[in-house]
Order: C-alpha cells, then structure tokens, then sequence
C-alpha cells in the first residue's frame, strides 16, 4: 500500500502545508497538540478537503484539486477511529459494531465479529446504548466499528489515550497483528512514544502544520532524540525459546537479546524498542548484575544535552543512543572510538 | 355512541380524521425534503424558498383557500392540468380538503423538522461516511432518526392544525356533508346556528381528544426512541 | 349524486329543517354546503358542484347573474327578515327606534355596538343603511363593534360585552341570551331578501325538483319556524 | 407610498404591527418558561399540560374567540378580575387582539423552544453547575443561549401566525378600525365586498412582506449566533 | 481537607459500593476502563445522587441519602475538568474561561488568569470558538475553566490522555504546585502510573466498582506490584545542587540519589518514583558504570511471579521492589538476607 499525502489547508490561523509518503504498515502521525495531526487525517478520510494538493492511495487518486477529483469518504473505504468515539446514539452498541458492514461490499470482507467484540471486552456491552458507556468503553466500540466496516486503510486518532495498560496491552498486539497478518495499513496519531515505537514502520514528525521529520521509525527517533525516549530500534531474529526461564533469546550482530517470552515461530525477524533511559553503559567488565543483555558497542560520538549527554553507540552495526549524566560522562572518560558495554534490562523490553 | 352525534357529524369526524391523516401522511415526504433544504441547503433564494414556505402562516387562512381555489380549482391552471393528465380532481373533493390541510400545517412541520435537523451533530453523519454509507443511506440511518424529535413534533403540529383547520378549507373546497365537511367546517356551520353551541362544543370536544391521541401517541414513540440518545 | 345546495350559513337551522322534511318524503338526501356567501359565490364560479345557490344578499347573486352562471328563469326571492336592535337580556334599556333615535346617547362614552362587518356581512350592510336613513350613522359609527358574522355580533350582547347590536329578527329569536329592544323600520333599509336559484353548470335531474319544493308551501313551515317571512313561495 | 393604502389600510398595517410585536413579546416569556417544562418537566399530568397548550391549533379559531370571549371578556372571569384589580381591559381594545394572537400563536411558539431545548447537551448544565452556576444562571447562561434556534423559530412562527390570524381577533374583539382591525381582519372584510380581491391581494403581500422581514432578520441573528456553535 | 466518600449507585448492571477517605493532597482513582471511575467523580461533584450513602468534605455533608441532604453541585465548589472537555459551544474560549468567575464567590478567589493561560499554552485561542479546537487544545481549556473557578476540590478525570509528553511535562510540575502551594486537594483520575505515582499521596484502586486498594501510594503501589511499575517511592531531602552536572542531589538513608535538577529548596522533603524496572541489583562491586545511582540494600523477600521474579528490598528502612529475570535470580543467587545494590539509573528519574 502506497499513500502520498501532499496538501495544502487553511482553517482560520492555522495552515497546513505537508507532505509525506507511506508505504504500508503503520505510519505513525508524532506531534504536539493542535500540530495538525486531526487535520490530516480529516484529509485522508475525505471529511474536509484540501485548498490545494493531491492525496492518493495505491495510485487511485482520492483526491485531486487541480483536476477538481474529490472522492466522498463512503467510497473511499478507509476506516477512522476518531479522537472522540462518535458512536451513534440511537444505535446499540451491537448496531454501531456492525453499521459498516450494512454497506461495505462483501467481497473484501473481512475480520470476525464475535473475534474483535472479544477482544476489544465489549461482548457484555452489546445491548447497551453508547451513552451511558464509560470514556474507555465508547473508544472499544469505536475501534470494533472501524475495523468491522473492513478498511484497506484504518485511520486512528488517538486511539488507545482513554484506556488502561493492561486494555493497552492487550490491544496493541492486536494491532500488530491486523498490520502483520491482514497487512492493513495504519496511520495513527499518538502522543505515547512507546505506542507508535512499538507499531510504526514509519514516523511522520508534524510540528506547527508541517512535516519536520519523516522517515523510518528508528532514523527519525534518533534523529530526534535529543528530547524523546528512544535509545534504539534494533532488528534481531528469533532464535529460541527459554521455557524455564520464560524468555525468549533474539540474536543479534552484536549479542544476544533476552526479553519476556514473545511466542513467535523461530527465525520471525522481530524489531525491539530500547527506551534510551532503559540502556546503561559500562567500561570494562561489569561485576555480578541482574542486567542480562550485555552488548558490545562502540562511542560514536558524545553530545552534551541541557540536562545530560547524548552518547550516539555503534551496536553491530545499528545505531543506538544513550543518555548518561555529566558526572557519568567524566569518570568513565567516555569518547568517540571508545569500547563499551551497552548494558539493557530485559524486564525493560516488555513493552517496547 | 351513535346518540351522541347525528349522521352528519359522524361522517364530519370520519372525514375529518381522514383528511388530516392523508394530509400529514403525504406532506410528510416534502415537509422533510424542504427540512433539508432549510437546515442544510445554502443556496442563493434561500431565504425567499424559507418565505415561501412560511406563506400559509402569515396569510389568513381565507385567502390561501382563494389562492388554492385559484390554481387548483377545475378552472385553475394546475387544477386543470392534474384533471387532464392524471384525472385527479382536488377542487370539491376531500381530496382537496387534504390539500388545503397540508399546506395549513406545512410550515409548521417544516420548520419543526428543520430545528431538529439543524440540531444534529454532523460528525456523525461523517462517521458514517467513512463507515461506508453514501449520502441517501446516511440519511435514512443517521440523520432521519436523530431528526426523530422533530419528525414527531412537526406531524402533531400539522395534525393538529389539519383538524382545526377550515378557514382555508371552506373557502377552497366548500363545506359539502359526507365530501368537504370536515369537523371545523361542522363546527362553523353550528356556530351559525342558533343554539348549536352545544354541538359545537361537542364537536370541538371531539377535535381536542382526537389530536390529545396523537400527542400522547407521539410522545410515547418519542419517548421510545429517544430513551437514550439524549446526550 | 344527491343535490347540493350552496347556502348561506346563516340559512343552517331553517334549510336544515327543511332538508330534512324532504328526504322524510321522498328519501332523497340533500347535501347543503354553509358558508359565507361570499366565499360561496367565488366557489361556483371557479366551478363548485353546486346545484343550487341560495344567498344571504342580492349582492352575490347578482354578481353570479352578471357572470351568467346562475339560470335567471329560476331566480326567487324566497325569504325574508327583520333587522332589530337587541339588548343583553337582563338590560334595562328602552329605545324607540325612529329618526334621531338616542342610540349613541344609549351607548354611552364606552359603549358597542355590535354588528356584522358594515362592508361585508348582510346584516352589517343594512344595518349601516338603516342608521344612515335615520340620520343617526355618524354618531354611532365609532361605537361600532363588528363580527365576522352574525352569530359573533349576538355573543357580544349576549356575553353582555356590548349594551346593543343589530342582527336579524330570526337570531334574536333563537337566542336566549338577549331581548329585542326594537324593529328597523322596513324602509329604513333595503330589502332583507334571500334570492334563491338553480346553477347553470348544474346537470343533476333532481334538482330543479328540490327548488320547487322549496318554493312550494309545503317547505313553508320550516322557514317560518326560524323566524323568516316568506314572501316567493309560488302557489 | 401614501397612495398605495388608504388611511384605514395604513391604521390596519401598524396596528398589525404593534399586535403582532406586543403578542409576541408578551407571550415570550411564558412560551419560554411552558417550553422548559415541556422538555424537562416530568410531572403527572404533563401530556394533559402538553394538550392544553397545543388547543388553539386544534380548535377552530372562531371556537379560541369565543371562549376567550367568555373568559376574558368584560364580564368574563378573568375579564372582570383584570378589571376589578388593575383596571385592565381586553374586550375591544388592541390589547385584546394582542391577546388573541398570541394565544393562538402559542403551540408554535412553545414546540419550537420544546425542540431546541430538548436537543441541548444536558452535560454543558452539569458542567456551567460544577463552576458555581446555580439553577438560574444556568438556564440563563447556556440553556437560553443553547436554544436560540428554537426561540427564533418559534418569534417567527408566532409572529407570522398573529399577521395572519383573524378567527379568534375577530370573534374576541371584534373589527373596529385603528383598535383592533388588523391587516387579515381588512383582509377578511375586503374578501366578502364583491370587486374586493384587488385590495385583499395589496394587503395580503404586505403581511407577507412583512414577516419576510422578520424571517430575514430571525435568520441573520441565527447565523451570527450560532455561526460557530453547531457541533 | 477531608473527603469522605461511602456510596452505593447502581446503572443498569453495574453497581458501585465504595468507600474511602482522602486526606488532602492527591488522591489518584486508579483503575481498569469501565471499573467506576466516573461514576465515582460524578457523585463527589453533585452530578449524580447515590442509592444510598453519605460523601463529606472538610465536615460538610455533601450528600447524605440516610438524611435527605443533597447539596446541588453549584454550591460545592468543586471544580471538575471531564474526561470529555465540555467546552461551552456558545462561547469563546476566552468566556469559557472566565465563566466560573462570574458565579464563585469574590472571597476565597485564588489563581491568575493570565497565569493560567499562558501555562496552558491557549493565550492564541482566547477569540476562538470551542468548537475549532484540537483535542488537546479542548483538554487544555477544560483545565483552566475548571481552575480559573478557584475550587476547593479539584476532580480531574483523566486530564491529560489527550495531550502530548511535552505539554503533559509542563502541566504536572503546575499541578504539583497547586497541590503543595495553593493546598488545593485533587482527586484524580488516570491510567498513567507514572502521572499517579508522581502526583498522587493517596491511591484508590477500583475494580468493578469496589475499592480493591486504597492508602498511601507507595504501599498501595508496592502491594499490586505484580502488574505495576513501581519499584519505590522514597522520601529524601534536597541537600546539594550540582550546577556543573546540572543534578540535584537529593539525602537518603541508604546512600546519595541523583536525579536531574530540581530547583527545590535545600531541606525540601521530596518524594522520589522509581519504577521497578529502573532498578537493577549488583552483588559485589557493580563494575564502571554509568548508573550514578548505587543504594545499599537488603533482600527480604523473593517471589517468583508470571513472567519474572519479584524482589523486595529494604532500603534503608523504606520498601522497595525490583524485576529480574529468572535467570538473573539464579546467577546472583538472590534470596532472603543477602546483601545487594540496588542500581538506579539517573536520568531515569526525570519524570518520576
Ligand atoms: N475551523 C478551524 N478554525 C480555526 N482553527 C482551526 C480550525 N480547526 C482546527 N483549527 C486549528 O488547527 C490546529 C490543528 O488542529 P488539529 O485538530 O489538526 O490538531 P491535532 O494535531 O490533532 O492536535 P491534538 O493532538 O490536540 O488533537 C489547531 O491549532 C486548531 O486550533
Ligand atoms: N446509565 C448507565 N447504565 C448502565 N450502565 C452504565 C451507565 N452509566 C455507566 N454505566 C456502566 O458503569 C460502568 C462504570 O462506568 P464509569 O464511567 O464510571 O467507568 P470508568 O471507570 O470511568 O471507565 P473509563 O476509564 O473507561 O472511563 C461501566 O461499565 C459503564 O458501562
Ligand atoms: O384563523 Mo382561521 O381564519 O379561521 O383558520
Ligand atoms: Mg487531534
Ligand atoms: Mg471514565
């Protein structure tokens, strides 16, 4: 799936002017609030439509200013989940769930009703009329409608803001799963780095209406990384299974990864998210840790942040970033060319 | 029960019923289509097609019956046509009772369906767009029964103004017993009486119960279906 | 079809009494539409199925006769009132009613007088005349308080909300609520007529029986009932 | 200009003006204050209360005159008390007509505000409530507000049918030029004067064009006010 | 202050019986999607009535079914930011804002307008209409509205889901001077550990209605610690200000903690949020690291859970708890009594 995305939009002050490619997977919209993120998404859905600019999908055209094409977002087949739930008041929920699939084609039809209401924990409510669900409830169903009406492209604004971890963690994979086994592409607006770390193949950065970054998920956080949490993005692959220890082993070029038991086939190329907060380094050989996942790196360049210092590691070939204190910095006389011992908790990894 | 009213005021409620129902029923379609107009619709002329609407209102009544008789009268320009072409005769008919009916109560159905309309939360119309529902099919499962309220409110209003109607009644198609003698009409002929106050009363009793029927029907429908979408 | 009669609504009680003799006798129903004259007139002439109109003033039906929609050869002037001054019931009031007669002194600074509308219903058109003829119009005419018809003109004084009204002999009769207090002299005004006559455009066989019967002595009673005089009846 | 209407006529378009403004105004408050319990009100008897106000549709209007006749006239209950105590006086004076409009333009009045209140977002009352807002403060600083719409429809609703009403003027207060002859009751008058309908036409068109004006104004207010709250 | 809250309410099928007390400062209501949380926010504001029940503020009866009291909401003066906004469609952000003004008493009014706005980063939005706002910039107008009316209790129901990092980095420290400096209690509700554990004294946990923990937020933490974050939440004293490494180094028992500057007074009492997976133990000497952090400890207890091996330590008195892999427990032969360093990495405290 391609999307090219390049649009113009004045709403009262405020003017959006972006432009962004993405292939597939998910790409994950990153920016502070009132950025333009909402606004984009809008654009893609067909809700509002460009002063100027083009936005197509896999090469059909939704829209196109210059030659006056605008495709109505029923035919457009992309799927939102909105910032607020919008679910329809006179429906229940059950009605609300399957509204989509009264006018979807049924061919292309996918995804299985009693699966997601299960998933999403929403079978008790069924029955029941949106008002009187609660902040998290109203967002499931929105998302179960969505994804029921079957997208080739599933919008979400914010979606998983009103739930709790472990409602987090539940779907999450789940979205991982839509995006790995259905190959549905995703856009999705998020504030939570995690989240769009752990789903995204692709970060578009908007600040004040514009795209200031873009790229591959890993590039752009370290590219940006001066103020975010990401220390690394590294690809590793499957290697076994530790039933005893309930772990799983990942390799990679620079040692071998341990986080909690993931229950992929082996050989599954996985990407694991390292919070630069979560990586430690040591010089020489560390003494008797409970850090199991010791990689060997190499100082590439060391910066000095307001609050810390951004140390930038060569990690088999991946790039990686750590921040330490001053005092840190000092005693261990860390500097380019330097050999060090990037030290990560595994426990840390649980939730990339 | 049969003691209570004579033939003719029997036949006067019968019809009477008939005409207002045939008269809300058929408005209904264009009176939610003008709603939409209304409430949506931002077109040049607008404000002239929103007068247009209210015309019946302002007009005393006997002169939109004259203005009725004048077009749709066997004589009159639409009248004639709608004989020739479809042989639908309105002028002397209960028929066109019905009409002037609908067109009494038309900008108070109108506009009751506008309010709710214009009261609709339009996001979610869009998200029914990007759930896959085209323009009509976002109509009928979206807007209409969100516009419910209004729906309702404006077939009581109309209903109502259809049994209490006659000014424009009388003048357009008479006061004939069993064809055009609608209760009000019955009610004006008592007045006219000496001593039919009595039947008048009756008769208006009639019309109250009658149309306190179809708001007690229709706050229940309303009460039904709005249980609990109220934000 | 039954016969349909256009007739003015001030007509109901007697036509209706008289209806319903005849359908007693020859089982024949007969469907009467009550209006305003008025509004009648303008009804047959954009093509009412009116078999017979019968009017409450020569106004309307000459109008009719002007226009060539009414058979002249059937013409009559079937009925006749009275026009009299009436009092709420419990009123006190005497009045001769004659040239200078005191009525705007009887009605004092506040008081109505209630009529049909002086330029349009019947009874208001004569009694306009008639207080013209006795030269007293113009002291009254700011007292003037007028209905849209007869019948609103009698729930004034009735209601006791005017002291006096002028409405017909026949509804002064037929209301409880007030008392004649005086008679307009016949040529103070002109004649209280009501001309009856068959509509050209009509095709009903029935109908020109109706209309003799009417005028026949036989319906007579009826009209003599409500108060009417009837001075066309043939035979 | 001066010859288009004869003086009568002229007398007739302001007084209209004045009835029409004065019964609206008057009846704001109450139609405002019957809208409220209408749309919020859960008390027994509420579809009786419901039924009385929606009355003056249903009866003929002729019936509304009378019985307002028998209420407020001199000798009326209600009239008689206005009397007694404040020396107010309804029967025959434009004050009356004033009345009889507004009574009759009062279900419209009363539904319109009903819709838009019913259609308000309770949730903003919590929330105005949590910032210290007591029940008054309220209802005036986000109910009133928030059913705009409806007020506006329901002033050009009743404002057109008092421009248009004559049954219940005419039969409560009578016709008296420059007290209580309204432009329908002129209207009405010049339609049964054979060779009338010249003048009834030049009369109807400026009762039309004036709640034209009203309906332009009603609805360039809407937009102002509402211009960016629709959700 | 003091809340009293004792309620039963029952919608549909759900039923709320809770009781707690909340004893000034922040009370976080902490719980799963659909567990009550609302509701529970709904009654302390006067937007619902119990079945049955009584709530007291500061000894005044708010509600009391026993004996008929019902304070109306508008004499509570309990400020409420929704978890929806509930902005004022009718008016502008600026009214919006001011509107609580208009009806508090003038006595007992605290908290600058200007000052609040420009906190809230919405000074651009004062003309505009609620309805052209973006989802956080809703969030954010909410806030100031319910602030702005100079509330003796504030209730936040999720104030800050819909915001980004950045701006939530900026409100919270402002929410903590409410707290500390203005005395202004907060009874809050959040899915955000991190959020709660930094705000909040006191921890609700309510679940399917009912309170399942409640107390202090370090024991009520550390006792639901199989799922939670939290590894401690110490008390120490601000005692030096490291100007050159831009640190603050803060006293405790069992050693000197680092965590990125302040700008506290010195002696300030402080709490600290460690999360558990933060801490990493050393037996013996740790090695050079670049973990600033090294506090003695002790093992008191070693519990083997799902996916991990839970450690409580005693640290100087004070409880604390740390993650390890199965394996790591083995290799450091982690048990009862020995003698460990606990490793917190400093920059990890940054937000607590
Ligand atoms: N109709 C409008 N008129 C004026 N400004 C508008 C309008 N609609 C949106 N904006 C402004 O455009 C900017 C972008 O809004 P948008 O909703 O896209 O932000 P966002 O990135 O989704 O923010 P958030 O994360 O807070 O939801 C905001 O500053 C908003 O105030
Ligand atoms: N009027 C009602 N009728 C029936 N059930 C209701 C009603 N209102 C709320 N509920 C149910 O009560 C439960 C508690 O709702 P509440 O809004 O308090 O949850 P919450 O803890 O705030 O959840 P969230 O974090 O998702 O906002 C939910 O399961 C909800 O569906
Ligand atoms: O106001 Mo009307 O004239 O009788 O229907
Ligand atoms: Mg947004
Ligand atoms: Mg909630």
């Amino acid at each position: 799936m391609t999307l090219t995305f390049e649009a113009e939009k004045r709403l009262g002050d405020f003017v959006l002017e972006a432009r962004f490619t993405s292939e597939g997977g998910v790409t994950a919209l990153f920016g502070p609030s009132g950025s333009g993120k909402t606004t984009i998404v809008n654009l893609v859905a067909g809700l509002s439509q460009p002063d100027r600019g083009r936005i197509t999908l896999d090469g059909e055209v939704l829209v196109d200013r210059a030659v006056g094409v605008m495709l109505p977002p029923s035919r457009r087949r992309i799927g939102y989940v909105f910032q607020d739930a919008r679910l329809f008041p006179h429906l229940s929920v059950q009605s609300n769930l399957s509204y989509g699939r009264w006018f979807g084609p049924r061919a292309g039809r996918w995804g299985d009703f009693g699966a997601i209401v299960e998933l999403l924990g929403i079978g008790a409510l069924l029955k029941r009329r949106p008002l009187d669900l609660s902040g998290g409830e109203k967002q499931r169903v929105a998302i179960g409608r969505a994804l029921l009406a079957s997208p080739r492209l599933l919008l979400m604004d914010e979606p998983l803001a009103a739930l709790d971890r472990a409602r987090r963690a539940e779907i999450l994979p789940f979205l991982e799963r839509l995006r790995d086994e259905m190959k549905l592409p995703i856009l999705y607006v998020s504030h939570a780095v995690d989240e769009v770390a752990r789903l995204a193949d692709q970060v578009v950065i908007i600040e004040a209406g514009r795209v200031a970054a873009a790229g591959p998920v890993g590039t752009v956080f370290a590219d940006v990384a001066a103020d975010s949490e990401t220390g690394a993005i590294l690809t590793a692959i499957v290697h076994a299974e530790d039933e005893i220890d309930g772990v799983t082993l990942l390799d990679h070029p620079a040692g071998v990864l341990q986080i909690p038991k993931l229950g992929r086939r082996l050989g599954t190329r996985v990407r694991v998210h390292i919070r630069a907060r979560d990586i430690a380094l040591a010089v020489g050989e560390p003494g008797r840790l409970s850090i199991r996942n010791r990689l060997a790196a190499r100082v590439v360049a060391v910066s000095e942040q307001m609050s810390d210092v951004a140390v930038s590691l060569d990690v088999g070939g991946e790039p990686m970033l750590a921040r330490v204190t001053r005092g840190a910095q000092r005693d261990l006389g860390l500097a380019p060319g330097l050999a060090v011992t990037a030290l990560i908790k595994a426990v840390a990894l649980d939730e990339r | 029960m049969d003691g209570l009213f004579t033939a003719e005021e029997w036949q006067a409620i019968g019809l009477s019923l008939r005409v207002a129902c045939v008269a809300v029923a058929a408005s209904l379609p264009f009176g939610i289509a003008c709603a939409m107009l209304l409430a949506r619709g931002r077109f040049p002329g607008r404000t002239l097609f929103s007068a247009v609407i209210h015309l019946p209102l302002v007009m005393p009544p006997v002169v939109t019956g004259f203005l009725l008789l004048l077009a749709f009268g066997r004589k009159g320009p639409i009248g004639a046509f709608l004989d020739q072409q479809f042989g639908v005769v309105l002028a002397f008919r209960w028929t066109g009772a019905a009409l002037a009916c609908a067109v009494m109560g038309f900008p108070l159905m109108v506009r009751a369906i506008a309010l709710s309309i214009e009261a609709i939360d339009q996001r979610l119309e869009q998200a029914a767009a990007t759930l896959g529902a085209g323009r009509v099919a976002v109509f009928l499962t979206v807007t209409l029964p969100l516009a419910l309220p209004g729906i309702l409110a404006g077939l009581v209003l109309s209903f109502a103004r259809a049994l209490g109607e006659f000014g424009a009644t009388i003048t357009f198609v008479s006061n004939i017993p069993g064809e055009t003698q609608t209760i009000p009409s019955a009610i004006y002929s008592l007045i006219q009486t000496p001593g039919g106050d009595g039947a008048a009363l009756r008769l208006t009793i009639v019309s109250v119960v009658i149309s306190l029927g179809a708001l007690v029907l229709s706050e229940a429908i309303a009460r039904r279906a709005t249980r609990d979408t109220r934000p | 079809a039954d016969v349909t009669v256009f007739a003015a609504a001030s007509l109901k009680e007697a036509l209706g009494a008289a209806t319903a003799t005849y359908k007693a006798k020859t089982g024949k129903p007969v469907a009467v539409s009550y209006a305003a004259s008025s509004a009648l007139a303008k009804q047959i002439e954009a093509g009412a199925p009116a078999d017979i109109f019968f009017s409450a003033d020569l106004d309307w039906m000459d109008e009719l006769a002007k226009k060539g929609l009414i058979d002249p050869s059937t013409r009559t002037t079937l009925l006749g009132n009275t026009l009299v001054l009436v009092a709420p019931k419990d009123s006190a009031a005497t009045i001769t009613i004659g040239k200078n007669s005191p009525l705007a002194a009887a009605l004092g600074a506040d008081g109505k007088l209630a009529m049909g509308a002086v330029a349009s219903v019947p009874a208001g058109k004569y009694g306009k005349a008639s207080l013209t003829a006795l030269g007293v119009w113009d002291a009254v005419a700011p007292h003037v308080a007028e209905a849209d018809n007869v019948r609103g003109a009698l729930a004034f004084v009735a209601r006791g909300e005017a002291p006096f009204g002028i409405v017909y002999g026949t509804d002064a009769k037929a209301e409880p609520g007030v008392k004649v207090v005086g008679t307009f002299p016949e040529d103070s005004h002109p004649p209280i007529v009501y001309p009856i006559a068959l509509v050209k455009a009509s095709s009903n066989p029935d109908a020109r029986a109706f209309l003799d019967w009417l005028v026949s002595p036989e319906a007579r009673p009826a009209f003599e009932q409500a108060g009417f005089t009837v001075i066309g009846s043939q035979g």
